[in-house]
């Protein structure tokens, strides 16, 4: 019989958690946040920090400048998504670029792609089917590395397929969460939970640390089981330039810069300079912020 | 009434709607009681033209309201990001796999919203690549996210702002959401291509 | 255009549901609840009453009274179930008489099989595959038509497959909705949730209806929209003998009484008679219970 | 002390625990920390194992609790029934379909409490039919549940109150839950079957 010892505190600064619990080069990085919303970007930027090269990232079905700068700073190889922008605010500057240039190996998919792909990882399947009809896109032509054909056997008929994704870490943001592991959504929670399911490793970046004690009252609030999370980030306002649903909204001036500026190499390495590899902490970071797009930065709505 | 009315010497006077308000009335009026909406995203008009479509005439709509799974959102004041928070002042949020799920449940979806960075004559949507060969795009689009589900749908109501030769091609480059693929024969179920300015065709 | 009209009131006495959005036969019905609990007593009771001929019933992973009682009823020609029983209590009385008679039809399944099932109906999916291993149980073997094999087109290797289940109707319990029809689950979900989204007609019976108005500041805690149901039936204490969650708890006399007495068909004849057939009304109902069972019945202790 | 010790000369003396409290104590000895155990149906034994094996040396376990989904409830009184309310004071809820989805994880499920109206020599748990042809079963039993990812699991507990010839069987009538199949052979996986006075095999 083991020895009696406290449960393990999962609490990491963003740097430990980063440096422990990500390999580099790391084969399958999965990170969360949809459009302008709920992205890790502490743990992103974090990511840049350390160079850690990325064979293939997944993102969300609509990922913005979460996997943009990791394209900017030249640490991904290869990227399946079905969308990098900036929704209205225009394209994404160095997915673009890159892309155009030949230097990002880009796997074009839809967004079932990603979520049965996820789903599937996440429960041992072999793979998943897609509904009729999907096949008149070209986007499944584009792929055909991940887009194949079998036959179903209760029709007889093709079915087209997705194959399963499996992150070897997912990088995730959530509202809250005890130190334990226990993890709380409180607004939406795009792919974000079925990532962290999907991945053999995950760690949350969380706007606030709550106590466990806490969370027996709003269990079936809690989207994510300590089992399933390896890392807990605690960094207030770690999503700039995106938002954290009900915490704060995403920076408008901010991303509206960076699409503009990053639209050429020397503006995106600029970019990357002052906010990224500069700052020698978060608060360093806000501090530019606040400084350059004073007033852009507020709460929500709701 | 004394002054004769010309283009130089008319007072210069506001029209009481504005382009978006007149968009988004005539995306109402193409809207029908009962129907389940996907708005997606870039979706403030479409949001607008169902709010509307309820108020008006369509008591029954029921809109999803982008990847943050809102359903029937009282979003207030309309908001440009289609995932922000402000939209789940709602009746119901379902989590966004469910979301991407019930896209293809056989007839959910009765409308779609669609646009592109090009738009053919049969209805077909690229958002991906722009160039004869997309694996040398001359112009990287952001991607596809759920527009290949165009197939499954109702009906898609494609709307697009800027009216130029460069969005309304005779053949796409690549066919991101399918319409009528290369004609009305390919592609059996009906569907409706509803420009900016109102004209069906 | 159309004329101006109020949003259509689905609120409906289980009569009147039952009578009007449940076809006779109907060609496959979902049931809710597992095991004990929020199990959608009230529009079971009626569907007997109404003397619904049921094709094909589907259960949650495990059923209970909920499914029994529509077999005792002879109302259930084939039944596509992981569990059918009465867990600490023992096993479904006419379930058990059913099958080992050969007057029900069954597919043996396993939960995958109804999760995936439903998922993929749902999802428009053709079929579902299930994770390597499943394959050394014999459940598979014993339900050919259901489970069978494709090719994995990643690995060629074989897939055990799944078809999709589409419910004509489906028949769920939850806490509360509104009179358009969005329902709030203030417990477990089960697979409640999953068999409205598969289904083609859901028709929710509920403790109590809210006012929509109150649902905007806790939308994330709606789990169907209206859109996905077809009618609302408020019936308080409608789950009897089963639970519903956070409302009361199940009648453990009661359904020890079920159990054994239901052991002969003589026995599930009169309980039928008693609690199914002679009671005009909820409230008769209700009075039969509390005079049989007195003090057996209890809110929940969170 | 002054007088002797006999079966039958002893005071009436209540043992400290009744023999349920011995095989929790027994079950949670054969818990290991770090461990996610699924506890299934039935579960009032495991559940008091896994609560007592994270006091005792494995505060790092975390237990799914029955089909509400609860993930290391604080269910105080234990209850009987698995899906039960009270379960859900825990430290999260999973729905129903991503707790089975989780079953099916490569790895995630390291123990599993299992049971059946027939265990046989390898292990394998029957809780479907009883009789040499499923399709006219002598006893027809309850169901196969999550049973067949037995095969998936880290490895399976099995227990069993009623040590009758009658649950023991040499082999049974229908794999439910796969064990071993025919012998150590056919499945390389370590499981362990812990029968109810403790004995290991």
């Amino acid at each position: 019989m083991e020895e009696k010892q406290a449960r393990t505190n999962k609490l990491r600064t963003a740097e430990e958690a980063i440096r422990e619990m990500v390999p580099n080069p790391c084969p399958v990085l999965a990170v969360g946040g949809m459009h302008q919303q709920n992205a890790p970007m502490s743990l992103v930027r974090e990511l840049i920090r350390q160079r850690v090269r990325i064979g293939r990232l997944i993102t969300s079905p609509s990922a913005s400048i979460q996997a943009d700068l990791l394209i900017a700073a030249g640490l991904v190889e290869e990227i399946v998504t079905s969308y990098v922008g900036f929704e209205y605010l225009g394209l994404a500057p160095a997915f673009r670029r890159a892309v155009e240039a030949g230097t990002l190996r880009l796997v074009e998919a839809d967004a079932p792609l990603l979520v049965y792909g996820l789903q599937a990882a996440a429960a041992g399947q072999p793979f998943a089917t897609l509904p009729p009809g999907l096949e008149l896109s070209d986007v499944h032509r584009a792929a055909p590395a991940f887009y194949k054909w079998t036959t179903d056997p209760y029709t007889g008929v093709p079915a087209l397929c997705v194959p399963p994704l499996r992150p070897t870490v997912a990088l995730i943001h959530c509202q809250q969460a005890d130190e334990f592991g226990n993890a709380i959504f409180r607004g939406s929670v795009f792919t974000d939970r079925l990532m962290a399911m999907a991945a053999e490793r995950t760690i949350v970046q969380v706007e606030n640390v709550v106590r466990a004690s806490s969370l027996y009252s709003m269990a079936t609030q809690v989207g994510l089981p300590a089992a399933l999370v390896a890392g807990v980030v605690e960094q207030a306002f770690g999503n700039h330039p995106c938002a954290s649903h009900r915490y704060y909204n995403h920076d408008e001036p901010h991303l509206k810069d960076y699409v503009q500026k990053g639209g050429t190499a020397e503006g995106m390495a600029a970019y990357l300079q002052r906010y990224v590899y500069e700052p020698d902490s978060h608060d360093e970071y806000m501090l530019r912020v606040r400084t350059d797009t004073p007033d852009s930065f507020t709460s929500p709505s709701l | 009434m004394n002054q004769p009315l010309s283009f130089f010497t008319a007072p210069k006077k506001e029209p009481p709607f504005s382009s978006n308000e007149l968009l988004a009335y005539n995306l109402a009026l193409a809207l029908r009681d009962g129907e389940v909406v996907l708005t997606g995203a870039n979706n403030a008009l479409p949001v607008a033209a169902c709010r509307l479509a309820q108020l008006l005439h369509a008591p029954n709509l029921s809109f999803l309201g982008g990847g943050g799974g809102s359903v029937n959102s009282l979003v207030e004041p309309l908001v440009f990001p289609s995932c922000d928070y402000s939209y789940l002042a709602a009746e119901a949020v379902l989590p966004l796999p469910e979301l991407i799920m019930l896209q293809g449940r056989p007839g959910f979806i009765n409308t779609f919203f669609a646009g592109g960075m090009q738009v053919d004559q049969f209805g077909n949507c690229n958002l991906s690549s722009i160039g004869p060969d997309w694996q040398q795009p001359l112009l990287r689009g952001p991607g596809a996210a759920s527009l290949p589900f165009m197939s499954r749908f109702g009906r898609t109501i494609i709307y697009v702002s800027a009216h130029t030769p460069r969005i309304f091609v005779p053949k796409v480059d690549f066919i991101t959401g399918p319409g009528f693929l290369h004609g009305a024969v390919d592609f059996a179920r009906a569907q409706q291509v509803l420009l900016a300015d109102g004209v069906e065709y």
